[in-house]
Formats: C-alpha cells, structure tokens, sequence
C-alpha cells in the first residue's frame, strides 16, 4: 500500500495539469477529467480509511530524502486525526467539482486551480515533515486567491488580498517557529515526529513562547480566532460557492489541525500556559460570531460568522486540552474534548460545506441575491430544498440525532472539566446560534410566500447529488458518531498519552 | 627643508586651483583649471620618487583627458555662456557634506599610526613596473587593455550619431 | 421482551423517514403510515407495561463512543415510570392520530404533518426509554425541535412562525440550565446513566451545594419544557399550530417532559440538603398554578384557555413532586395527558366546526355537536376535580401531600383548584350553552373519525383515576413510587374538602355565566386591579418588553440603520436583545477590528507615498544622500 | 608565471575570444540575429570549462591575483546563465530599436567576462579593475537606445552614480592598501589582523559605498529606479541580476577574507543596512505603477534580504542561502522582466494597469509572471523561497531573530505590489482579446527562467550542494 | 620639518573633498566629471604615498595608480560620451534637467 497517499495527494493534480493541455473548446473533457481525478481521490481515501488499523499510531509512511544536506525528508503518513480530514477534503472536493459543472468562465482555469488546492490541502494533512507542511500550506493560498479574485463576487479583490494578505502573515510567522524548532533540536531535524519527540525547547520558555506565539499567529488566523477572523467574511461571501465550501469546510480546519498536530504536543508546557487565554479567544469567537451572525442581511454572511462560531469550540475544546497538560487527573476531560475538537473539524467540515452550498443553490442560479430579507415562504415552493437546508441548519445548531451535536457535546463536555465557568459561559453560545438559525428560517422559509419567487424551480439532480450525501453524513454520524470518533479517539488518546 | 618648500608650493598648486575647478561660474575656466592641478599632482609623484606614474600622469590627465573634456564643453555649448548657473540649490549642503568627510578623514588619518617603514627613498624604475605587470601584474595587465578596448568600443557606440 | 423496548420508538421513525420520502404515495397520504407505526407501538407499550406490572425491569447500555478509554453509553430502561410514560404516549398519540386524519382533511402538507408527529412520537418516546441523560438529552431536543416545526405548521401565518421560534429559544434557554447541569454531573461523577449518578448522589460523591446546583439546573430544563415560570410565555402563542398538536405535545406529553424529567431525575433532587431542591420546584410549581389559572379565567380564545390550563395543571405537577408527593405528580401526569387531550381535541372539533378560536362567538353548539359536548363535559368535570372523574383522584392527593408539607403551598393549590373548575365552565357554558352569537358560521357536528377518539378519550378520563383510587390498595401507588416519598394515605374527609372546593367553582361558573346572578362585568369591578393585572397576563410579556424593546427601539430611532432590523425583529424580547447587541458587534467589527487591518495597509501605503518624494530624480540629489551615507557609515565606523 | 594558469582561465578566455568574435561576426552579417545565436551558443559552451574546474582544489592562480575555487565558479555559472538568457531576451526585444545589434551581444559578453573576474579577483587592484568594468559596460549598455529620452537619461544617471561610488571605493581601496602595504587579498588579510582599527573602519566603510552602490543597497540605492526604468529591458534585467551578484560576490569576498568580525564587527551595521533596504525599497515600491521601477525597487528589498544571508556567515545556511537566493532571484528575476520586455515590446507600454487581461491574451506568460511574481514574494515551491528559506534560517541560527522578523514582515508587504501585477493580469477586465505573439526566442527564455524558478523551488539539492561546497571553499 | 607620509594624506583628503563638492553641486554633467576625476587623482596620491613610505619594496601602489589613471581615461571616454548622446536628444547636460524619471 505504500505510494497510495502520494497517489491520492497528487493525482489531483496531475488531473489539473492534464486539463491544461486541453483545448478550450473541449469544456466537457476537461469537466470529466476533473472529476474523475477527485474521484479517484476519494476512492482512494476511502481504501485508506479501510486499511487504516485504529491504534494504530502513523500508517502508510513514505519517506523520501528531498533535501538532504538540512534533512528535509518527503514524509507523509496519516493517524487517526489526519485520516478523517484526508477523507473530508476529498469528498468536499469531489461535490465541489460536480457543483461547478456549471461554470463557464475560464473554466480552464478554474479546475486547474481547484486540483491544485486540492492536492495542496491534502497535502496539508499527510506532510509530518515540517519543510513539506509549509510548501503545501502556502500552495493552497494561492489557487485560493486565484478562485476568489477571479471567480468571486463584486468585491472579490478586496476580499481575495485581503485573504492572502491575511494568512501570509499567519505562514510567514509560521516559517519563522518552524525556523526555531529547527534549531534547537539537536540533530537539526524538521520531523514533526521527531520534534515531538525531542521537546527541543522544553528548557527555553522565552524561546519557546516565540515559536508558540509563531504557531499561534498562523493558525489562529485560519482559524480564523477572534480576533482574527475578520478576512473570513469577506473571503467566504466574494468567494464563488464551491470556493466558499472549501474555504469553509477544510481550510479552515487547517489551523486547528495545525494547532492539535504541532503547538500541543510539540510546545506542551508553553500552550498551557496561554491555555485559558486563548480559551477566553475562543469563547470570545463562539458568543460574538453568533451575536454578528444574527445580524447579518446576507446569508452567505450569516454562515462564515457562523464558522467563527464553530470554530470557536474546536478552539475551546483544544485550549482545554491544553489546560489539562500534566494533569493526570484531567487526562480523561481532554481527551473528551479533544475528540470532540476534532469531531468538530469534521461535523463543521460537512455541515458548512453544506451551508454554503446551499447558498450557493439559491444565490448562483435563481434568486441571484443572498439578502436574508428579500426572502419568505420559499418553504412552500422549494420543500426539498428547504428539508435540506433546514437539516444543515439544525445540524449546525447542534440538534441531537444530527452531526454537530455530538461535537459540541463532547467539546463541552471535556472543557468544562478544565475550565468550568468558561464553558458555562460558551454554552450560553447554542442558544445565540439556535436563534440565529431559526429566525434565517423563519425569513426565509416561513411567512407568506413572496410573489417575487413564485417561479423558483426546486433542485436538480445535480444540486441533489451535492447535497444529500452530506446529509446523509450528518444524520449517520449524528447517530453513530462511533466509527469515526473510534478513529479519532485512537490518535487523540496517544496524543494525551504523550502530554501526560 | 627645500623638500618641505617644493611639497607645500605642489600643494598650492594642486589644490587651489581645484577650487576653481569646482566653484568657477565658467566651465570653461574650470576645465582649464584642471590642468595645473593635474601638474601639481605629478609633481606630488615625482616629490614621491614615482617618476613613470608621474609621466602616464601627464599624458593621460593633463593631455587625453583635459583635451577630451574642452571639446565635449565645446560640443556642448556648455562654454558658450557664463550666465547659465553652474551649481545647484544643495551648495550648503554639498559643502557640509564634504567638509564633514574631510574633517572625518582626517580625523582618522591623524589617529591613526601608519606602520612606517622608515627607509632611504627607493629608486623605482620603470624596469620594476614593466617586470611587475609582467609577471606578479599580469593578468591586471591583460585585463586592463580589456577595458581600455571594451571602452573604446562603448564609447563610439554611444557617441556616434544615430543615422 | 423487555429487551425489544428499543422498537417502540423506532417504529414511528420508520414512519417517520417512510413518509418524508413517500410523501402522498404512501399509505392513506402518510396518515396510515403514521397510525400503524404508532399503534405498533402502542401494543408494544401495552404488552412492556404488563411485563413491567409483574414485576420486569429492564436496563441495557451499548457503547456510544468512546473517549481515552472510557466509553460513553446510551442505553434504554423500562422501569413503572417509563412503562406509565410509554402507555400514556403510545395510547394518547394514537387516538389523536387517528383524529388528526379529520381535523387536517384537505391540508396542503397533509404527509408532512403525519411525518412530523411520527418523529415526535419517535423521539418522546426515546426521551421517556432513556437510562441516561445523553438519550435523554437528546429526544428532549428532538422533541422541542417537533415542537417547532408543529407550531410552525402553517408556518405562512407569521404569527406561526414567529410562535415556533419562540418556543424553540424560550425552551432552549431551559436546556442551557439543565445542560450546564449535566455537565456539572458529569464533571463529579463521570457518568451520565442515571443509575450511576444516583448511587454517586447517595454515596455522598455528589452532595452538599453542589447536588443542589445540578439539580436546580437540570430542573431549569423542566422548566423551559413544562412552561413554568418564568419561561411560561411560549406555551400561549404554541396555540399558532394545528390543535392535534396542541394537544399531543402542547398538552398531553411533550410539555409533561419536564415533569418526567424531574420525576426521574427524582433521586437527585431529593437527596439535597434539606430536599432544597424540592422546595424550588414546589413553589415554582405552586406560583405557576394559581398565576396561569387566574389568566385562564379570563381567556376568550378557547384553545388559550386550554393553555393556561396546562401551564396551571404542570405547575400542579411540579408541587406534587416538590411536596415529596412523588407518585402524585406523576399520576396527575398521567390523568391529565388523558382528560386533557380530550379537552383540546374536543376543542379542535368545536374549532373545527365553527373555524374559529373565540367562545364568545360560540354558543349553544351542546345541541348541535352533542359528542363533543359530553364528552368535553367529561373532560372539563376531569380537569375540575369532580370525582369519580380521573383529575380529582391525582388533584386531591397532590392537594393532601402539599397540606402535609407546606400551609402555603396548599393554599396555592386550592385556590388554583376553584379556579380550574371555574374557568373551564366558564369555557363550557360560552361555548355550548345559550345560542350561537356568530351568524355566518353553520357548525356541524365532526366526522366519526375525530369523536370515536374523543370518546375513547373521555373514557378513559373516567375511569383512569381509579387506578390511583384508595380501593383496591391503591395499585398506582405501589406501581410507581419512590423511597421516602411514598406520600400520605387517602383523607376521605380531606377529598370531600378539594371536591368542595372544585364544586364550588362549576358553581360559581353556572351561577356566573349560566344563571347570570351575578353580572361578569360587576365581578371585573369588584377585581379591579386583579382583573386588569391578569387580563394582562400579569405583564410578563410586557415584561420583556419594556425591559428591552423599548430602550432598543429608542436606540434604534437614534441610529436609523437599525430601524428595520428591530422593527422586525421584535419577534420576542431575547430576539431583540441579541439583534441589539449583534449589531452593535457588526459595528465593533467593521470599525474596530477590521479598521486595525486596514490602518496598517493604509500606514504602509501612505508611508510608501511619503517616501518616494525622496526619489525626486535629480541625480545630485542622491549623490548628496550617497554622501551623507558615506559619512553616516565612516561615523559609525570611527565613533565606535 | 605558470602555464597551467592558463588552463584554470579557460572560461574567461573562452568568453573573451567569443566577444571579439561577435564583434567580427557583427561585421560580416547583416542578420543580427546570427551573432545573438553564436554568442548564446558560445555562452553555454563556456559551462564546459567551468564544469571542468567544479572538482578542483581551491587555489589561487597568476601570482595570487585570481581565485579557482567553488565560489567562483558558482558565480561563473550565474553569470553564463544570466547572460544568455538575456542574449535570448535582447534577440527579439532589440531589433529595431537600435543599429548596433551585434556590438550589444558582444558588450553583454564583455560584462560577462567583467562580472566573472570581479567575483575571482583576490587581488584589490584586479578587484577595483573589475568593477570598473563591469561598470563601464554597464553605462553603455544602460544608455544604449540613444534616440530614446529615457535610454540617454539612464545611461547618464548610471554613470555619474557609479562614477561618484568607484572613486569613493577607490580612496577606500588606498587606504586598506596603505594599512597593508600588500594588493593580495589573502596577504591583506593576514596583515590586517593588527591594523588600526579607525582606518580599517574607514577604508570598510568607503568600499562599502562602492559594493553597495552595485547591490542597491540603501543609501546607495537610488539610481537604481531610474536606471531600471530608463535601460532597456534586458539591459535592466541584467543589472538587476549578474550586477548585483557579482557585488554581492566582490562583498562576501572582501569581508569574509579580509574584515575578521572579531576584530571590526560589521555584523550589526550590515543588519541594520539589510533591514532598512529591505523595508525601504518595499515601501516605495508599494506606489508603483511602472513595472520596471516596481521591480527596481523590489529588487532594492531583495538586496537588503541578500545582506541578510552577508550578515548571517556563521553555520551552514547564511552564505550558502545568499547564494541560492542569487541563483533562485536570477531566474526569477529575469523572468519578470522578460515578460516585462515582451509586453513592452508587444504593447509598448511598461504600466501594469495595463497588463489588465494578460492571462487571455498572453496565457503562458502570464502563468510564468505569476509564477515569478509568487516567487518574488517567497512562496514554496518556488526558487526564490528556498533562498529566503534559508537566508531566514541562518539569520536566526545566528541569533538575529530580529532581523528574520523584519524580514518576514517585508515579505508580507510585498506581496501586495506583487499580486497587483497577477491582479492586472488575472482580474481586471481585458481591454481587448486579441491573442498577443509571443516572440520565440524570449519565449524559450522566459521557458528557461520559469523552469529554473520551479525547479530549484521542487528539487534545490543540487544547488544547495553546490553553494555549499562555494562557501566552503572561498577560505582558501 | 619633514615632508610624510600624513602630509601627502592630507592633500589628498582636502583633493577629495574638493572634488566630492564639485560632484554634489555643479550642475553641468561634464563639471561633475571634474569633480570625479579629482576624486580619482586623490586616491592616486594616497596610493603612491603609501607605496613610498609603507612599502617601499614593491610597485604595488603604483601601478593600482597606473591602473586607476587608465579607468579615468575610460571612464572620461564613456561617460562623455554619454553626455554626448544625452545633449542630443534632451539638448542640455545640466544633470538636473536630465530628469524624465522621477519616483
């Protein structure tokens, strides 16, 4: 099996480059192309997830000398948290293509722009050497800027450097921890494993707070953490849908999965001691994104501060873990947090992913507006797209039965044995969030039907294609959380092993 | 102490009429001051037992190189009129600026102890400069007819009417 | 085959999920579907409660997930209480079931609504089979989630809508309490099975203030769900759904959840220092009695006088259980799912009749609609108190144990008691006596489908009671009961003391509103300023209101961007706090972060600008800045 | 003298030879074209040679005045590169813009030579020699459009600039000479070590103005704008580029050989120098509208990031990154301005607004210049990164965190200059559709260049193993 | 008194200046010159005083000056004829007036 994960990493690619070479005229080819190469992907992915062994610590290792004379390595492997996010980004990519069919401009461009983010993504999410994990991260921002510039709304270049400029900060600031690590580990190593293992700056806080604080910057900014968030909503509503979806579903979770892959187990003791403060940044993130969702006249709006929302309790589940370093007696209220943080990245992965398609169903090819107000009583001409909105909705409100729940359970659940009143406090969020949601159904769907959308068709088969199977994903694992958080819980329980 | 005498008079002549050089409104007359001060200078070398630099002086400062200067001003106008202004607003400046380097030489030229080597006055001929270009010089040597050549070649390349 | 409990709800989420897909194809347009599961389930529910009577018990756990090495269960139970909660929801929910194919005849989302009840049977019934708080947690907001999408059912009637939405927020603040008391649970005691957590709360583990904190929190679930005060408000405006569904969730069960919650979670609350806990649940439930049955006096609108009867008969469910009158909360649980489904099914055929909600437009329909008229009789003598029917048994001991415990409480209650009889024959007397004051309207007698439940209903309000009568040993009380709360005997003399009270009350109705003795308006007089406070509904709303609207909507004529958001968004007060305060965020955001960022663009932008009139372009100029560097560098080199 | 030598100078003489004979061919064809061919074939053949010196031993040839080491074979193979790849530029930009066609590949290959020799030279004399060279074929070059206004301008500006510098250079180089009495460089060195340390301060700092004016260092920065502006494009692209590494090679050489910073500490001057030019040349490249001037001063940025690789010369990243950086910007660079030459040539105009449209239009140059302008920026995987990878890494393996910082910010605000130009190319609206031409032979230059950017960013192990074994082997 | 190696040092110094002077403020490109060609004469002095009192063993200063005299002359060449071609098509040589390109 081994060579599958580069398989999967770069066969989107490879699709993208052989788009390039297809004339222009041929838009169905290159369509089909496409496609096939996220399937193939996800095909893959999931032959992985097969074979992955629960326990199993890092599986399907590749290594390769790359640069050898500063013992960069081409190393990919995947646990139990990366897996999950391999197998997420794949789908997510999968639909994103199938949603897109309809694009027409520059349409070239634009499959080879999103197979390229594609491989960089997953890439993202298999490197453990630190030299590759930076080349991936950065070659996702630009196909990403690309996408949103080109393809995106009326403010789309505002919104794209700003993306750009925003997260470059974060990378840059990243490049120089990584920097930092890299010397003080004796031998010089960019291993992520190995760093780990070493602890290179257990003995230097100042040196240690600096690469932290690094890390931080750049996670917290793709988060997006308040208060960083700001480039988020600009990004997500000038983004093109299936932009929007990616950006939402599984960039995002790059931060957070770099937060739980290197700033945890690699700066333990220093993490700790920002834990409650950044635990405060977080319930700052769930209260306020939920507040200013509320707020919001659009929807695509509405749903990135609702992200904000979300992550907010991957954060808080993670800055409890964090809490809890060294604290044999809390070792298991972390690790029910960090299950949940993650489960989390996955449920916020599928539902918002959904969200934003469903905007996009509505904004991209009929109303051509997103003004939460300019809606009502679309329930009763559009049923299955409401059932389905309705669903991811709900789902993101944390409805039991459905996928968001059990992570916002399970993040509560671990962090308030760390940090009781913070929680108490951030529980306070699934109310503001439950408001929210309902009332952007109450205008939408409810009332009287407006004459203005009489003529709105329902989905298509398309649409339904991209939208039911994360549905589907929802209320399975809303239901039956236990295969996925068994292959978290693996990875999760070494990792607080470790930090014991 | 005719040495001494001989030294401050080719100092007098070297310097002052650098001055006019760069102060006179005519640039006529600056062109033309350069050539005692190039004299003063070889007679600095001479004072210095550098017969052979002296010379080259000589005929490349006071000869090419002056002569060159007076025809591009002739080509140029620029020797037609006085009233044209010859120097820009920055002359405070200019002169701070050169004053303060000056001064800050010195300074260090003063400070510090040259590693004297207090010997009779070497007779240099031109013998040990032709021997050194030859051999410890010689790729200097070599390369220096490169530029010389290069130069040429650029030199009538910018400075020939375009047809 | 107790161990085949997990199938009763499964099978109406089966028909759940069968009818979302098969919409109008399935059988009987969904409705039979719906039936058939839900009676299925009914046996079932039958058959566990016999197993339960000889004496089976039942407790099973599968692995939810697992985290570190410690696994989170779900598992069910079948105990008296699940087995009563299971035979009440099963029975009930089938004979509205089988009315509602009736009463929504016609309708646009006829399927939808049968789909939506089956979820809600579904997860209720979960609700009521889970052995721990994870499950129970779970159908607790699955059911609020039916609850909204019910109340919303004809969700283009914004007053629908907007209700649902209420419904939802008001109780999900309740859930917050009673979530964060989960947590605090867990947090002690690492578990979240009920049996578990209640040997850790009598070994001590959990004790002290503590115990008393997670168990006000968890009791501030029940009260969000069982619309006590002060989170009553939502209940009244529910009546925006179709009345099945007022009936099934708004009356019998789903409201009750609370205080099943409190009944199960029992042994937490009782062992508080001093059954503190209790206390507060007792005077909530005490206060909420007699303030809704006051409003209810005063109610034109049929299906509101029926609400606030609900909100009076939990309140008297929670002071049962408050006043360690364990078995007589839940009994009055169980009699007033059954008399009061009666009562609002027999309104939805008197609405149904008449097309509309206002009894003073009613009028003489005893003649025309004789069905409805006994059996909602049956119903109202039910909810009065009058024995034999099935309320006086579960009223009266309540009223008994609140005696024992509490002057006050029983003060409370029996003035609530007068009230109930009062106002329901308030009800019954505009309603079906006297002549019709609506002309236009030509009311009929409804279908056979909708009275067979009724008189099945009334039926079983008959005679339901007896099970909690003192013959035959009192079966009820040896059925469900709870150590140390096993409650005081049956008072002969104390019952015909609560009959008196509820006599005197159809009394006093007839006397008002029948016979016309004494004039209503002349009453309204004499209460004065009562009448005006409850005709207000004791200003709760308004509460609300004043206390946030109207500083918002000052703000909002200030700053008129805001106009429309809280115009609009005046759906209900915590709706409007969090607009106000959201768009005072959106403006921190715009202004204040985001202006952090794009200062730091500008700076750099401008100083670029500032700059580059250093690059005039005269070369002397930068000779000059060549020189100055020259001696800049020969300082630093020389000076050091 | 030792006729071996002669072996070990093949390449200049090779180089030498192939100018005179452009010069001779120039004379006997009347397609111009011919001699750019023969001087790029005659470039890339001169590798050979220079491959051949790859393996030798580190030493010092023709009495002591010239180096055969690593170090100057990198930068041989730098400038071989350099130079015909904008002999391939110039092939189709030059044509009728100017009469000597043929003369300009000769003066390119003249300035090859001079840029070779400034980065072997261990002998002051051959030093200075040299940069007069380079910088007298760089006037002519420079102002070589002589009916062009701004061509005249350039080429004057550029000469008083570097006129002024090299004199204030020279009275430097005079004074080391006098603290040691010795031309060589390794002599100087071993003489040095008890030199006053006011005049060795003086004579650094006046050098300093020499070499910095040639890396557009700040202050001596701020011909190079005008001059980049002014110069034809290729002419531009190559100072940006050969220039300014062979500076940086004359600078590495001096200090690392002669200046012991325990004895002169010029670390903290130099880092503060690099700080400011990176910050500088930044900001004033934010405003900029003319491609040519946006790249001049970024190039000013990417000098004060070079200097960071100067400063940081202790451990194995400092001097090897200042190297990679020079042969990653090279491509780089030169790609930027070869499609700056292209647009100039095809729609004659140096504005970025008006590249608006570019990716239809022109689609494969403008994927490279947004390649290149990603590169600029320092994003993997791309060749310019892994130099400021590493200049980063040694900054901070030196303990100038600062500095890295500084360096990090500077890159952040780049790259909004630098996704201005993707922005014209990639997001504003085309003014028109009409397919541009894209010329052959700057067509396979810019293919050069993007392949070279790309592959060093992909696969840098070669290069990484040959800056090292440079560096290693400059402390003959 | 006699004549050392500090007297030469300090002519040349005060030459130097004198011409960085006429560099910064002439305006006419071929005065600049001047100024750069007295600059040059300058570091010659300093040279072959260095060679006269330092190292008197050796021709080293002295032909660097050799050297230097010829880039002059080169450079005098070149940079005229810049100016020469500069004076054609902006008809001045006053270096403040050559100014197209600013910023």
């Amino acid at each position: 099996m081994s060579g599958i994960l580069s398989l999967i990493i770069f066969l989107p690619l490879l699709g993208g480059l052989i788009i390039l070479f297809i004339p222009k005229s041929a838009d169905r080819v290159m369509k089909q192309i496409a496609l096939v190469a996220s399937i193939v992907s996800l095909l893959l992915s999931l032959v992985l997830a097969a074979q992955f062994s629960r326990g199993g610590g890092m599986q399907f290792e590749e290594r390769y000398s790359w640069i050898p004379s500063i013992g960069v390595n081409y190393y990919l492997a995947v646990d139990g948290l990366s897996l999950p996010l391999i197998v997420l980004t794949a789908v997510l990519s999968v639909l994103s293509v199938i949603y897109s069919w309809r694009i027409d401009v520059r349409l070239k461009e634009y499959l080879f722009l999103f197979l390229l983010l594609e491989t960089g993504m997953l890439g993202v999410f298999a490197a453990l050497d630190f030299f590759l994990f930076y080349v991936f991260w950065e070659i996702t921002l630009v196909p990403m800027y690309f996408l949103i510039g080109i393809w995106g709304g009326p403010r789309r270049e505002y919104a794209a450097i700003k993306f750009f400029l925003f997260t470059l900060v974060g990378s840059l600031a990243m490049l120089l921890a990584i920097l930092i690590m890299y010397f003080n580990a004796e031998p010089h190593t960019f291993s992520m494993l190995e760093l780990i293992r070493q602890q290179p700056l257990a003995d230097t806080p100042l040196l240690a707070a600096l690469a932290f604080w690094g890390f931080f910057l750049s996670f917290a900014i793709k988060v997006p953490m308040w208060p960083f968030h700001t480039w988020l909503p600009d990004a997500h509503v000038e983004a093109p849908t299936a932009a929007s979806v990616i950006l939402a579903g599984v960039l995002l979770k790059m931060g957070t999965y770099g937060f739980l892959r290197i700033s945890l187990p690699m700066l333990p003791e220093t993490f700790k001691a920002y834990a409650f403060f950044i635990a405060v940044l977080a319930l700052l993130g769930i209260v306020y994104g939920a507040l200013v969702a509320m707020a919001q006249t659009d929807l695509k709006k509405l749903v990135a501060y609702s992200s904000v929302n979300h992550m907010g309790y991957v954060m808080l589940g993670t800055a409890a873990a964090a809490g809890a370093v060294g604290d044999p007696s809390k070792a298991a209220a972390a690790a029910t947090a960090l299950n949940g943080a993650v489960f989390e990245m996955i449920a916020h992965g599928v539902i918002t992913g959904a969200l934003f398609f469903v905007v996009g169903v509505i904004y991209d090819y009929r109303a051509h507006t997103r003004g939460v107000d300019e809606f009502g009583g679309l329930g009763a001409k559009l049923p299955v797209y409401t059932g389905i909105t309705t669903i991811a909705m709900l789902a993101s409100l944390g409805l039991p039965g459905l996928m968001g729940f059990v992570a916002e359970f399970l993040v509560f659940l671990g962090s308030f044995g760390v940090f009781p009143y913070l929680t108490a406090v951030a529980v306070t969020g699934v109310i503001f969030t439950a408001a929210m949601f309902l009332w952007t159904i109450q205008r939408i769907f409810l009332g009287a039907p407006n004459p203005r959308w009489a003529t709105l068709p329902d989905m298509d088969a398309r649409e339904k294609l991209t939208l039911v199977p994360l549905a589907v994903l929802m209320i399975v694992f809303g239901l039956f959380p236990k295969p996925l958080l068994d292959v978290i819980n693996a990875a999760m329980t070494s990792l607080v092993t470790a930090l014991r | 102490m005719g040495e001494l005498a001989a030294f401050i008079i080719l100092a007098c002549v070297t310097l002052i009429p650098a001055v006019v050089v760069v102060t006179s409104g005519n640039i006529v007359r600056s062109a033309l001051s350069l050539i005692p001060t190039f004299l003063g200078v070889t007679g600095l070398y001479i004072l210095l037992h550098a017969e052979f630099v002296a010379g080259i002086q000589i005929l490349i400062y006071a000869g090419a190189i002056t002569v060159l200067i007076l025809f591009v001003i002739m080509l140029t106008a620029g020797g037609t009129g006085t009233r044209i202004r010859q120097v820009n607003e920055q002359v405070p400046l200019g002169a701070m600026a050169a004053v303060w380097l000056g001064f800050l030489i010195l300074l260090v030229i003063f400070r510090t102890r040259w590693p004297y080597t207090a010997t009779p006055a070497p007779q240099y001929n031109v013998a040990s400069i032709g021997t050194a270009f030859l051999t410890d010089y010689v790729l200097i040597f070599e390369v220096t007819s490169l530029v010389l050549l290069v130069s040429l070649i650029g030199a009538i390349i910018v400075a020939r009417r375009e047809e | 085959m107790l161990q085949y409990a997990w199938v009763i709800p499964v099978l109406p989420f089966i028909g759940f999920w069968w009818i979302i897909f098969a919409g109008r194809r399935a059988p009987g347009q969904g409705a039979y579907v719906a039936i058939g599961a839900m009676l299925g389930a009914a046996l079932l529910s039958v058959a566990a409660f016999i197993e339960v009577l000889r004496g089976a018990r039942y407790d099973a756990s599968v692995v939810w997930a697992t985290v570190l090495n410690r696994p989170i269960e779900v598992g069910y139970q079948v105990d008296p209480l699940t087995s009563v909660m299971l035979l009440v929801v099963t029975v009930v929910g089938s004979l509205i079931f089988i009315y509602s194919i009736g009463y929504m005849q016609g309708d646009l989302r006829y399927p939808r609504f049968f789909a939506y009840m089956s979820l809600f049977a579904s997860s209720m019934l979960l609700l009521v089979l889970g052995n721990n708080f994870l499950t129970l947690y779970a159908g607790w907001e699955l059911v609020g989630l039916c609850s909204y999408l019910l109340i919303g059912f004809w969700f283009e009637r914004p007053a629908a809508a907007r209700a649902s939405m209420k419904a939802f927020v008001t109780t999900r603040v309740g859930d917050l309490f009673m979530f964060l008391g989960i947590l605090l649970i867990f947090l002690q005691l690492g578990t979240l099975n009920f049996n578990e957590i209640f040997s850790g709360v009598e070994t001590g583990r959990l004790a002290g203030g503590l115990l008393t904190l997670a168990a006000v929190l968890v009791f501030g679930g029940a009260v969000g769900k069982s619309a006590q005060v002060p989170l009553h408000v939502w209940l009244p405006d529910a009546m925006e759904g179709p009345t099945p569904v007022s009936a099934l969730i708004h009356a019998a069960t789903m409201v009750a959840a609370g205080v099943y919650l409190v009944a199960r979670a029992y042994p937490l609350f009782f062992g508080t220092p001093g059954h503190e806990a209790l206390t507060v649940v007792a005077y909530i439930g005490g206060i909420t009695a007699i303030m809704a049955a006051t409003i209810g006096v005063v109610q034109d609108d049929i299906k509101r006088v029926m609400a606030y009867s609900t909100i009076s008969q939990l309140g008297y469910m929670m002071m049962g259980l408050g006043v360690l009158g364990f078995t007589a909360g839940v009994f009055h649980l169980m009699t007033h799912a059954f008399f009061k489904a009666l009562l609002f099914l027999a309104a939805g055929s008197v609405i149904h009749a008449m097309h509309t909600n206002d009894i003073k437009q009613m009028g003489g329909l005893a003649k025309i609609m004789p069905i409805t008229y006994v059996t909602m009789v049956i119903g109202a003598l039910a909810l009065a108190g009058i024995p034999p029917f099935a309320g006086f048994w579960s009223k009266d001991e309540i009223l008994l144990e609140a005696y024992h415990y509490d002057q006050v409480l029983y003060a409370l209650g029996a003035a609530g008691a007068f009230l109930t009889a009062f106002y329901i024959f308030r009800m019954i007397i505009y309603t079906f006596t006297g002549s019709l004051r609506s002309h236009p309207a030509h009311p009929h007698e409804s279908p056979r489908v909708m009275t067979v439940p009724l008189v099945i209903l009334a039926f079983f309000s008959t005679v339901i009671g007896l099970a909690g009568a003192p013959w035959w040993d009192n079966p009820f009380h040896h059925f469900v009961r709870f150590e140390g709360a096993e409650g005081a005997a049956f008072d002969f003399e104390f019952a015909l003391r609560s009959t008196a009270i509820a006599g005197l009350g159809v009394l006093s109705a007839l006397v008002v509103y029948h016979w016309r003795l004494v004039s209503a308006a002349s009453l309204r007089r004499a209460f004065g300023p009562l009448y005006i406070a409850v005709v207000h509904k004791y200003y709760w709303d308004e509460l609300y209101q004043y206390a946030v609207i109207r500083p918002v909507v000052w703000a909002a004529r200030r700053l008129r961007t805001f106009d429309v958001y809280v115009v609009d968004g005046a759906v209900n007060a915590i709706g409007v706090v969090f607009v106000w305060f959201s768009r005072l965020y959106r403006v921190f955001d715009l202004y204040v972060v985001d202006g952090v960022v794009n200062l730091v663009a500008w700076t750099a932008k401008t100083m670029g600008g500032v700059l580059r009139y250093g690059q005039t372009g005269r070369p002397q100029n930068y000779l000059l800045i060549i020189a100055l560097g020259v001696i800049a560098l020969v300082v630093v080199g020389v000076i050091r | 003298m030792n006729p071996a030598d002669l072996w070990s100078i093949v390449p200049e003489l090779w180089l030498t030879g192939l100018a005179i004979f452009l010069l001779l061919v120039d004379l006997f064809t009347a397609r111009k074209t011919v001699v750019g061919v023969v001087a790029v074939i005659g470039l890339l053949l001169s590798i050979i040679p220079t491959g051949v010196l790859l393996g030798q031993d580190p030493r010092t040839i023709l009495a002591g005045t010239y180096a055969v080491d690593g170090f100057a074979v990198f930068f041989k193979i730098l400038t071989v590169i350099a130079t015909a790849l904008v002999t391939l530029a110039a092939m189709d930009w030059l044509p009728g813009r100017t009469q000597y066609e043929g003369e300009f590949y000769a003066l390119l290959v003249f300035t090859a030579v001079a840029l070779i020799l400034m980065a072997a030279s261990t002998d002051i004399i051959l030093l200075a020699l040299s940069v007069e060279f380079v910088s007298l074929t760089s006037y002519v070059l420079a102002g070589y459009l002589k009916g062009n206004v701004k061509s005249n301008e350039a080429g004057v500006k550029y000469f008083l600039f570097g006129a002024t510098a090299s004199a204030v250079m020279l009275f430097g180089f005079s004074i080391l000479y006098g603290l040691t009495g010795t031309t060589n460089l390794y002599e100087i060195a071993r003489r040095v070590s008890d030199a006053p340390l006011q005049a060795l301060s003086l004579s650094v700092a006046l050098m300093l103005t020499g070499f910095g004016f040639k890396i557009s260092m700040v202050p001596f920065h701020q011909w190079t704008p005008d001059v980049y502006e002014g110069a034809p494009t290729p002419v531009a692209a190559y100072l940006s580029v050969a220039s300014k590494a062979a500076g940086f090679a004359a600078l590495v050489r001096l200090l690392m050989v002669v200046v012991d910073p325990r004895q002169l500490n010029w670390v903290p001057l130099l880092a503060i120098l690099a700080a400011v030019s990176m910050t500088l040349g930044n900001l004033l490249a934010l405003p900029q509208r003319n491609i040519k001037r946006m790249l001049a001063y970024s190039s000013i940025s990417h000098a004060g990031f070079l200097l960071i690789g100067v400063v940081a010369f202790r451990g194995d990243f400092g001097t090897p990154g200042l190297l990679i950086y020079l042969l990653g910007y090279t491509f780089t660079q030169l790609g930027a301005f070869f499609v700056a030459a292209l647009i100039g040539r095809q729609l004659g105009t140096d504005d970025i607004p008006d590249y608006a449209g570019l990716s239809r239009r022109a689609p494969v140059s403008a994927l490279l210049m947004a390649v290149f302008m990603l590169s600029l920026t320092g994003l993997p995987p791309t060749s310019v990164f892994v130099g400021k990878f590493y200049v980063l890494a040694g900054a901070i393996d030196n303990g100038l965190l600062w500095l890295a910082i500084v360096g990090v910010v500077n890159s952040i605000i780049s790259l909004y200059y630098y996704a201005g130009v993707i922005r014209a190319m990639y997001i504003m609206p085309a003014p028109s559709t009409v397919p541009l031409e894209e010329p052959a032979a700057l067509q396979v230059a810019l293919g050069i260049a993007g392949l070279g950017t790309l592959i060093i960013g992909l696969y840098p192990q070669p290069i990484i193993d040959l800056a090292r074994s440079a560096v290693l082997l400059l402390r003959i | 008194m006699h004549v050392g190696l500090t007297h030469y040092l300090v002519v040349s110094t005060i030459l130097f200046c004198i011409g960085l002077y006429g560099v910064l403020t002439r305006r006419n490109a071929v005065a600049i010159l001047m100024g750069i060609e007295l600059m040059l004469n300058a570091s010659n002095i300093n040279l072959v005083a260095f060679n006269r009192y330092l190292a008197p063993g050796a021709v080293g200063g002295q032909t660097f000056a050799l050297v230097i005299i010829t880039l002059a002359a080169c450079e005098a060449a070149v940079g005229l004829a810049l100016v020469m071609a500069a004076y054609r098509s902006l008809e001045t040589i006053h270096v403040d007036e050559i100014n197209v390109m600013k910023w």
